[in-house]
């Protein structure tokens, strides 16, 4: 098999286990066991991982609210994910942050952000971090389409094209923000050409093909790991609805058709042709994800003591509890 | 006819609309979608893509076209999904809506609603759980209204359609499947608030979803403390003389938000409480409030993280009998 | 004279007016006169005319903080200005907004605004008024170089363009953002572009030349008229420092020395010729200055009182005074 | 050695990055310029461009841009000209930097500082002249000081500089000016109020500007009426023990902000005496602050808007002795 097949077969690999793993979140809301319905599901998003495979150890990032299988593909363990999804004490964030708000600063996950478009402008100070330190290291920032509203993504740009920061805007277009599809958010669009009027490396790639995802990604990474900043559009389609609760009435059985037929895991599964190897590799990620959900479930919600803990850096005095003032105030003059 | 805290809320939208052309919406998925708790559902349809007016994800760009439309003879009410989000628009709210008519020496009114709804109970985690109103009633200038009950629901919002100043209008989203009557007249004129339940013991004021936990406390500590329960509906303007009358009757008061305790609206009442009614006070008026920590996502952690009727029973007859209640043991 | 010329030399005359003006607002200042150093001189920024001619009754605007000469062009009185600058309660605010925060509605003025980028937004909304009100009004947003950097910008010019509303932005670009030379400040240098990339009719003029600047704003404002959105550079410098007491030391007086000699009204004066003409024009806008100001000077300050009006509507109740508060709770029980 | 608030602090901040190379500073002129009012005139020179950034005009993305630096290793001190931008960038102050560690778990800390000024005094109007330090200790997360004095200038930047968690340091453009001593040691530890003077009649406390008039009061009131001045410093962390104990010696209570009086700082502290001091009062804690208006920039207007050393003078005797200033006769 040639390298380039590895290739090919890894990113399968990895699309298929946020494929399944993202299967699994529903499940877990199913089952009552995840922590809210706000769970925002990747599906049909996978081949971010054409971006993501150009991502090193020690390169950051952040992402939106859809961020579960770009986190998985900068390797993270799903148990965790889905015990933190399930609010659970041994959660990535210890059943504090949830679906919305999973990080792991150990694998350069800044943190994902429930506020549209809140995790954009970190990337550039990551980038001024790394410029100062003179290590490569590239940040990126991972968001949809909605973002592109937000003026917060054109002031992150302009001081990233300014500074020459090596920082990727990736915009994860799935053509919609909840209900409202990008012809109904979106001026005009072309968005490259709102990164290039900044200065930025704009480019876009068909999200149903993983490997042109690759290869746009490689020039816009390359890029930005030397100082030019860039961006980078992947067209994609959202498979299900906004959230878990979401049927999307808002647009019809036949653009849903439409939009799965651009599947990135079923085209790259066709390119590839090898199916004794992808079934196993189905199986394995199979094995993983029902393990992972095993696990997340079996976890004991958090304490009720932690709840007070980060939120100031440990070794500096905790917020009072509510209790305790009271008992000062109504135990005294008793 | 029973009905619920979100179609109450419908039926105002509608009947302003229907009352007056220039009341429009805009905001993030009021049309198409109905508005992401449900409240603007139908509203596209009845009223069209000119008064109906679904916008990008771009919140300072709403506030600040309502604004604009505001000042040019729209009355528009703008809606921003989560009331977290106002570190986007304080801006846009403070700066502009809410200083305009002084900065421009009395000239040009901005009579706009601002719609949003926060609080917490569906594990939304720490940006999509707070309760912000702290912030607005330090604005000059902003008028604030919290509704808490489904009759309010309909007649604060009419109210706030016919103000001539900028109003936040801070729904609840643990209330929208509320049940409840719209009453034909509105509990107190705007600016008012309402004495909810009569007691003798002791006064709790409160608000917004927090009404329906001290009820509920009330209620299960009769009749061996009676508990005077007062709404206070709007924040700006709040006419306070109903509380303090009733703190005066009682001698002790208790207030109660869900909003982090620490420079929240309840500090800002006990400071008003004591400074009118100080030679009437058995005890000091005491805050009951979110714990003063982000909201967790964790179910249990983000329900101890803000008063309920337990909680509020409890301090409440605490604060009258001085009974502890065991923790405090 | 020609029609041609006749509208060249009423732009000379509002230009003259402007400039005439600006330097009384200076003088005010140094009189200690006026309320604060917060004054923005827009000297070098005359060419704005060449839009604001293609204003009607009825269309509106808002201006940034640099913003006297576009209102003094939209019919301003220069005297109630003045007062309203020095914060005479016969100001056009009740001497309450001062030069940062002056307005008429009556002329369409919106309001300035102190905070860059603050007052842009709002044009949208009154694009959305003449839209609904199918009137043929125009709203135009002024602001300077900085505000590019805001991001409000461009989530207005994005609605905008998606709603087709009347709606202009004008940059006044005089190359600086307090100290901030443009190329300090932007990653790339092509404001137009940043306005055809949301789709909006985007255009670019020579602010040392008023009637190019007419020109170009003759398309971006009949587009505007139809519903096409647009967007104006006018290409200026700022004479002198950024507030009253900036001497600029952070540029060279070589640099401003050139830049000064791209003075709109030096030039028009050049290319109309007509000295006799000019000249007189140049006296009544003196004289009329004068007496706007010695007006504005013999203005008194607000009453006391007025300091609780205006910040609600009349007929509903003002703030309660701190000094009746105090005498309620100290008073009583006494 | 005497020195102003504006050189103590640029000498906070020169200590601080040559200690350590992390410190960096970003905001709009705060190289080049030196600074809108010329705290770090020389550090570009000094530090060079990677340290001292010049920005746009873009306050949220300079605060996003401070939070990912923090999250990466440096210890950024993003400047915001006025706080009266507040407005613009709370979501990433209140959203992102105040909840990044508890969300995360702990993992990720923001030490970062947010530098910005505020209140009243250069007729700079309604969007140049606020207080609006009540966001923000509305805000969990966040900590927040208010230098009064020239030696704390120095000293709380130094200290908020070594936080592990996001700072928000609001210095006072009427302080800038201000000529003292910076003192070997801080005057008390980071999170606890000074006393300032010493009294038996009434506790005033106070921070920022404020504090420079509550001490001109208090020398002219005294020796018939003898104030102690409690400076409250940083309002979160706020150990406020220091405060309770001298209201219940003295026994009276005034608190005196700048900012608008409703849902301020002095409504929070008023709150806070009355919970903990109640069987010590003599009178009710009381807050003398802004007016409730937006700040009109009419020289004479401006002043009158805020608190002065007459006005606090007259109302401290007023609350101790009951004789009532002229005005109120
Ligand atoms: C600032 C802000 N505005 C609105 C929301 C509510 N909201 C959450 S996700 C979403 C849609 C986002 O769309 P997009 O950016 O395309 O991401 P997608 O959900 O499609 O992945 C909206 C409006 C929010 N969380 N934050
Ligand atoms: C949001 C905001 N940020 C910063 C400032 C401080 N400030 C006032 S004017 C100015 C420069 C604005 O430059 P530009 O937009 O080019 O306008 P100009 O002064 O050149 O006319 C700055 C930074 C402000 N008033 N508002
Ligand atoms: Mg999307
Ligand atoms: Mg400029």
């Amino acid at each position: 098999m040639s390298r380039a097949n590895d290739a090919h077969i890894a990113r399968y690999r990895t699309m298929r286990r946020i494929r399944t793993f993202e299967e699994r979140v529903g499940e877990l809301f199913l089952k009552g066991e995840s922590a809210g319905s706000m769970l925002h599901l990747s599906i049909g998003e996978e081949a971010v991982v054409g971006l993501t495979d150009h991502m090193r150890d020690g390169d950051t990032f952040t992402t939106h609210h859809r961020g579960h299988g770009i986190f998985l593909a900068r390797g993270a363990d799903p148990a965790r994910m889905l015990a933190e999804i399930g609010g659970r004490g041994s959660g990535y964030c210890r059943g504090k942050g949830g679906s919305m708000h999973i990080a792991d600063r150990g694998l350069g996950h800044l943190g994902a952000n429930a506020i549209v478009g809140g995790g954009i402008p970190h990337v550039v100070g990551a980038g001024i971090s790394a410029r100062n330190a003179g290590s490569d290291a590239v940040s990126v920032a991972f968001f949809g389409d909605g973002a592109m509203s937000q003026g917060i993504l054109y002031e992150a740009k302009n001081m990233a094209a300014l500074w020459k920061l090596p920082v990727v805007f990736c915009c994860i277009n799935n053509q919609y923000g909840m209900g409202t599809r990008v012809d109904r958010s979106a001026g005009h669009r072309d968005f490259p050409a709102r990164a290039t009027a900044f200065g930025l490396n704009g480019a876009r790639a068909d999200g149903a093909e993983v490997e042109e995802v690759f290869e746009a990604a490689q020039d816009v990474m390359d890029g930005a790991r030397n100082g030019r900043a860039g961006f980078l559009e992947i067209d994609a389609y959202r498979f299900h609805g906004h959230a878990r609760m979401d049927k999307s009435p808002y647009r019809s059985p036949e653009e849903e058709e439409e939009g799965r037929q651009r599947d990135p895991l079923a085209r790259a599964r066709n390119r590839i042709g090898d199916d004794i190897t992808l079934d196993r590799i189905d199986d394995e990620a199979e094995a993983e994800m029902d393990k992972a959900m095993e696990d997340a479930i079996a976890a004991a919600p958090p304490d009720h003591a932690s709840m007070f803990e980060d939120v100031y850096a440990e070794g500096t005095p905790p917020p009072r509890p509510q209790r305790e003032r009271l008992m000062d105030i109504l135990g005294e003059s008793a | 006819m029973t009905t619920t805290y979100r179609d109450a809320l419908r039926q105002a939208l509608v009947d302003a609309m229907e009352d007056d052309d220039s009341v429009i919406l805009l905001g993030e998925e009021v049309g198409l979608y109905g508005g992401a708790y449900g409240v603007t559902k139908g509203l596209l349809d009845r009223f069209g893509e000119t008064r109906v007016i679904d916008t990008p994800i771009s919140e300072p760009g709403i506030v600040g076209a309502a604004i604009g439309a505001a000042m040019t003879g729209l009355r528009p009410v703008a809606e921003i999904m989560y009331v977290d989000f106002a570190g986007l628009v304080m801006d846009q709210l403070a700066n502009q809506a809410a200083k305009s008519r002084y900065m421009f020496g009395g000239q040009i009114g901005v009579p706009m609603v601002l719609r949003t709804q926060g609080g917490t109970g569906r594990s939304a985690a720490a940006q999509h759980s707070q309760s912000l109103e702290a912030w607005m009633m330090h604005v000059p200038g902003l008028r604030l209204a919290m509704p808490g009950t489904v009759s309010d629901a309909y007649h604060l919002l009419r109210d706030a359609l016919r103000q001539p100043d900028p109003v936040c209008f801070i729904e609840h989203k643990g209330l929208y499947t509320l049940k409840g009557e719209i009453g034909p007249e509105p509990d107190a004129p705007w600016g008012q608030p309402a004495i909810r339940r009569k007691g003798t013991d002791l006064t709790i004021a409160t608000y917004s979803r927090m009404l329906q936990e001290v009820l509920k406390a009330a209620e299960a500590l009769a009749p061996s403390v009676e508990v005077e329960v007062i709404d206070l509906r709007t924040l700006n303007p709040l006419e306070d003389e109903v509380l303090m009358d009733s703190v005066r009757r009682t001698g002790r008061c208790l207030i109660v938000t869900e909003a982090v305790t620490t420079g929240s609206v309840a500090s800002e009442i006990a400071a008003r409480v004591t400074e009118q009614c100080f030679d009437w006070l058995e005890e000091p008026p005491l805050r009951l409030g979110g714990e003063d920590i982000p909201v967790p996502v964790a179910p249990a952690l983000e329900a101890a993280s803000i008063p309920d009727a337990t909680l509020i029973g409890e301090t409440a007859r605490w604060l009258v009998t001085r009974e502890a209640p065991s923790w405090a043991a």
